[in-house]
């Protein structure tokens, strides 16, 4: 099980260009008015790093248990055609299930931003 | 690194341009000259281009701003008058000599080399701060916790001065805002948008102005599906399709401090696009005069 | 296996270039050929500037990651019958794998500056890509069931017969949503649109911003070959020989994504979100639902 | 090779683990664990399970994206501007380590472990899909039901929003009748605050 030796050294090499490619640009001091964040000639009070909120959160948390329920199907769908219609109908009620999920967050409005 | 020398300069220039009064339609008018190209931060760009009279009160921001190109840098002032020595003041309707002439130039500096608050060698790390979240670290105080409008979670808030050379707001309009995440939790409107004229108000550059922030030119908005992407009842639809069709829009915004509380930072960047610069400044002025 | 990889490393460069070139078509600039090498060589020369206390490292990484995912998800794609660098048997997993780190990595550059209009680019970004992902996995998993594999050759294989652009018409249009979600495109490109000043990248200046849309590019070439390869057939079609099919294909869905990128319009985010579980996602239940009907024995 | 792979990936795993406690931002510390995990689902690979080894990165990804989300909404000096120290209770997390470590180093070591070599080109994925389509059937809707009450429970305890309003105003059905009194259970007044807190 090899298979993952190529991919593992394209990474090595797209970092070390990646690398390699920034030391190109012509380098300068870093005075403090060139450092401070662009808002357009104003000025932040604090720093940008902060307890961020989040206005999405619920919908992570749907997404997180939907993804879990994918994971099931990429198994399913490689024995899909040798199982048939079983296959279906096993697959339609756990979608079925999930969608029911997906409808109630709906309405509960967690697509919304919060 | 020759080569790489010689094929940069058939480069086109990247310029980040700011409009002064009646500076907005001048520079909409760059946007397609070859040679150039328009940049949304000063970080990306090369030179500075000044279009229209900047009042003195914006020095300071401007020359943060200026600061904040990456060295060399270079200034042109195009039918303004200069706020601090450097660059070239061009006069006449063609900017484009000047700024090839500034992409040669190196400004220093105009602001003082000095941290926003003093940090070096204070506290237990040497770093400015103190404990978990006390200090200056690096220079500047953390944010900290506030109630929010919306949902109730108390996180932190991001207090800052946007604008007013932001390319998203009009031209001009300072805002001090306080974000919670990407949501707009108050507004004080520090300076109104600049004057900018009838020719601010032309529907196809209000119109584009809006498009580019929805990510399209105004060509692929001729389908009309443009228009629903845009929130239903805040008016927005309405006055866009107006501009689409050649018309002029005449509606007065509500006062900046009441309408953008509560929305979220694309929302609130699309309402104020959605409005002329003239009526969004009178709404500004009415307010400071109040 | 080499040899495929080495073409691969020999093919992106050009193809980033033609991507630049299809960018530049339209915009009324001139210089089609020529002016996106140059952009990018006077970019390369300018100086980066640090920010306040930014997470150097991470600044550093980010487009260096952004551009292995896109030479990962790239070399599971097949080049001609049994020619492929990742010889891996569950290739559509490892594509998605790279599609959720590629949300990571957009993520860490917006994060990185600690400057506030990347911050909000970076954050926009998780609510749009995570929900956009989904939608890849089902058209994908699509593609694997005639094939009844994972790997990506054998959804080549799969169709010798018929293309699944035709089984699964819905599939392609999901997939390209998800392709101008990991290429920050057009209606999709919550974290670098002009509403934030260039979000993630407002900061970043010289050879991190040239290397940051290289990246992007690549990213476009790597997504269209992986399309062309699961809806188009890949390198399958007469007369000519595969790697020749398989580039024209890339070729013509990169047109056509960035065709899309320009005309279809930005939604604000929490609009986008909604649209995205409601109305997409539903859809891209159908589409295998479809699929699933269609190859049952 | 796959041993050389082998070791380098452990190595990985291991080293990136222990700088999740040793950094202060909450960002790297959340992504350091998921370059532990890539490493880990790696080496799953290279045991002959393609498919676990590629899904645990890709759940990971995911997964460390949305800690690394909660992680800087909920803790105080998220991105760690001035210097701390990730762990608490420090001697007992030592103690803690020590054990679970020679626990299951001695487990590893002491049981008698199967010797089943993997078949060279065996379709472990296939016989994958047919576990959870044969004897596994009931596991696998199971866990559907399961992950349903998992979104409804995550949507009740964190959503602010809700079918009839925000929460803290209410959020009160309209009433059967027009303008007639909310239908609906009636929320018990001495109980104070209702379910919905948002996860203060």
């Amino acid at each position: 099980m090899t298979g993952i030796a190529m991919p593992l050294i394209l990474v090595l090499l797209a970092i070390a260009f990646a690398v390699t490619m920034q030391r190109i640009g012509a380098k300068t001091e870093a005075t403090w008015p060139r450092r401070a964040p662009f808002l357009g000639g104003g000025l932040p009070e604090t720093h940008a790093w902060q307890r961020f909120h989040v206005r999405y959160y619920p919908m992570t948390l749907l997404f997180i248990a939907f993804e879990m329920e994918m994971m099931f199907m990429y198994p399913w769908a490689v024995v899909y055609v040798e199982t048939g219609i079983v296959a279906l109908a096993e697959m339609g009620m756990f979608l079925g299930i999930l969608s029911v999920g997906i409808l109630y967050g709906w309405r509960e409005g967690v697509f919304r931003w919060q | 690194m020759n080569w790489l020398s010689a094929l940069a300069r058939g480069a086109e220039i990247p310029v980040f341009a700011v409009a002064g009064a009646q500076g907005l339609a001048p520079v909409e008018g760059l946007r397609r000259r070859p040679g150039l190209r328009l940049v949304d931060s000063p970080r990306h760009a090369r030179v500075l281009l000044v279009a229209g009279a900047v009042d003195a009160a914006h020095k300071t921001a401007l020359e943060r701003l200026h600061a904040q190109l990456p060295p060399p840098r270079g200034t042109v002032w195009w039918q303004a008058a200069p706020l601090f020595a450097r660059g070239e003041a061009v006069a006449g309707n063609d900017p484009l000599p000047a700024i090839r002439a500034a992409a040669e130039a190196s400004d220093p500096d105009q602001r003082p080399d000095v941290p926003p608050h003093p940090w070096q060698g204070m506290g237990p790390h040497g770093q400015g701060g103190r404990g978990m979240m006390g200090g200056n670290p690096y220079g500047r105080p953390m944010a900290m916790t506030a109630e929010d409008i919306r949902d109730g979670l108390e996180l932190d808030a991001y207090s800052a001065r946007f604008g007013p050379f932001l390319p998203m707001l009009p031209p001009g309009l300072a805002l001090d805002l306080t974000l919670q995440g990407d949501v707009i939790v108050s507004v004080t409107v520090v300076s109104p948008p600049f004057e900018q004229g009838v020719q601010g108000d032309a529907p196809d550059l209000c119109a584009a102005r809006m498009l580019r922030l929805m990510g399209i030119g105004p060509r692929a908005a001729r389908a009309r599906g443009a228009l629903m992407v845009l929130p239903k009842g805040s008016g927005m639809r309405r006055r866009l399709a107006a501009w689409l069709r050649g018309g002029t829009v005449a509606e007065t915004p509500e006062p900046l401090s009441e309408a953008l509380p509560g929305l979220e930072w694309a929302e609130a960047v699309l309402w104020l696009a959605s409005f002329p610069p003239s009526q969004l400044r009178a709404v500004c002025m009415e307010r400071q005069a109040a | 296996m080499i040899a495929a990889a080495l073409t691969l490393l020999l093919a992106l460069p050009p193809l980033v270039w033609v991507a630049a070139m299809f960018d530049r078509i339209g915009t009324g600039r001139g210089a089609v050929l020529i002016g996106p090498l140059q952009n990018g060589a006077a970019l390369l020369l300018r100086p980066n500037t640090a920010t306040e206390a930014p997470d150097r490292l991470n600044r550093l990484l980010a487009p260096g990651w952004y551009l292995a995912l896109a030479l990962v998800g790239l070399s599971v794609v097949p080049l001609a019958p049994g020619v492929v660098a990742s010889d891996i048997s569950t290739g559509l997993v490892l594509w998605g794998a790279c599609e959720a780190l590629t949300v990571v990595v957009v993520f860490l550059h917006g994060w990185s500056p600690n400057a506030p209009l990347p911050l909000i680019g970076a954050y926009r970004y998780v609510a749009i890509g995570l929900p956009a992902m989904l939608l890849s996995m089902f058209v994908l998993i699509g593609a694997a069931l005639p094939a009844q594999s994972l790997s990506v050759v054998e959804v080549v294989e799969a169709q010798r017969e018929i293309w699944n652009v035709i089984r699964q018409p819905l599939g392609l249009p999901l997939f390209m949503a998800l392709g101008l979600a990991i290429t920050l495109r057009g209606p999709f490109d919550y974290a670098d649109g002009a509403e934030l000043a260039g979000g993630t990248s407002a900061e970043e200046s010289g050879p991190a911003l040239a290397l940051w849309h290289f990246a992007r590019a690549a990213m476009l070439v790597a997504f269209s070959a992986m399309a062309a390869t699961a809806f188009l057939g890949g390198h399958l079609g007469p007369v000519l020989p595969g790697p020749v099919w398989l580039l024209l294909k890339t070729l013509v869905l990169m047109a056509l994504s960035v065709a899309a990128g320009r005309f279809f319009a930005r939604m604000p985010p929490a609009r986008m979100l909604t649209f995205l579980w409601v109305v997409l996602l539903p859809l891209s239940f159908a589409s295998l639902a479809l699929v699933g009907v269609e190859v049952l024995p | 090779m796959t041993d050389a792979l082998f070791l380098a990936l452990s190595t990985l795993a291991i080293w990136s683990g222990w700088r999740v406690f040793r950094v202060d931002s909450m960002v790297r510390a959340s992504f350091q664990l998921m370059v532990s995990f890539i490493a880990v689902g790696l080496i799953a690979v290279l045991l002959a399970a393609p498919y676990i080894g590629i899904a645990t990165i890709f759940m990971m990804a995911v997964e460390m994206m949305v800690m690394a989300l909660f992680m800087v909404m909920f803790m105080m000096n998220p991105a760690g501007l001035n210097p701390m120290v990730m762990v608490h209770q420090h001697r007992f997390s030592i103690a803690a380590g020590v054990v679970a470590f020679s626990g299951l180093s001695a487990a590893v070591l002491l049981s008698d472990l199967p010797v089943q070599r993997v078949p060279e080109g065996a379709d472990v994925v296939r016989d994958l899909g047919h576990e959870l389509l044969g004897p596994s059937m009931l596991i696998f809707e199971t866990a559907g039901v399961t992950l349903l009450a998992t979104m409804i429970g995550a949507v009740v305890l964190s959503a602010h929003s809700g079918r009839y309003g925000a929460s803290d105003a209410g959020s009160l059905p309209p009433g059967l009748t027009p303008g007639g009194e909310p239908a609906g259970r009636k929320p018990d007044e001495s109980a104070g605050h209702h379910h919905h807190h948002g996860g203060h």
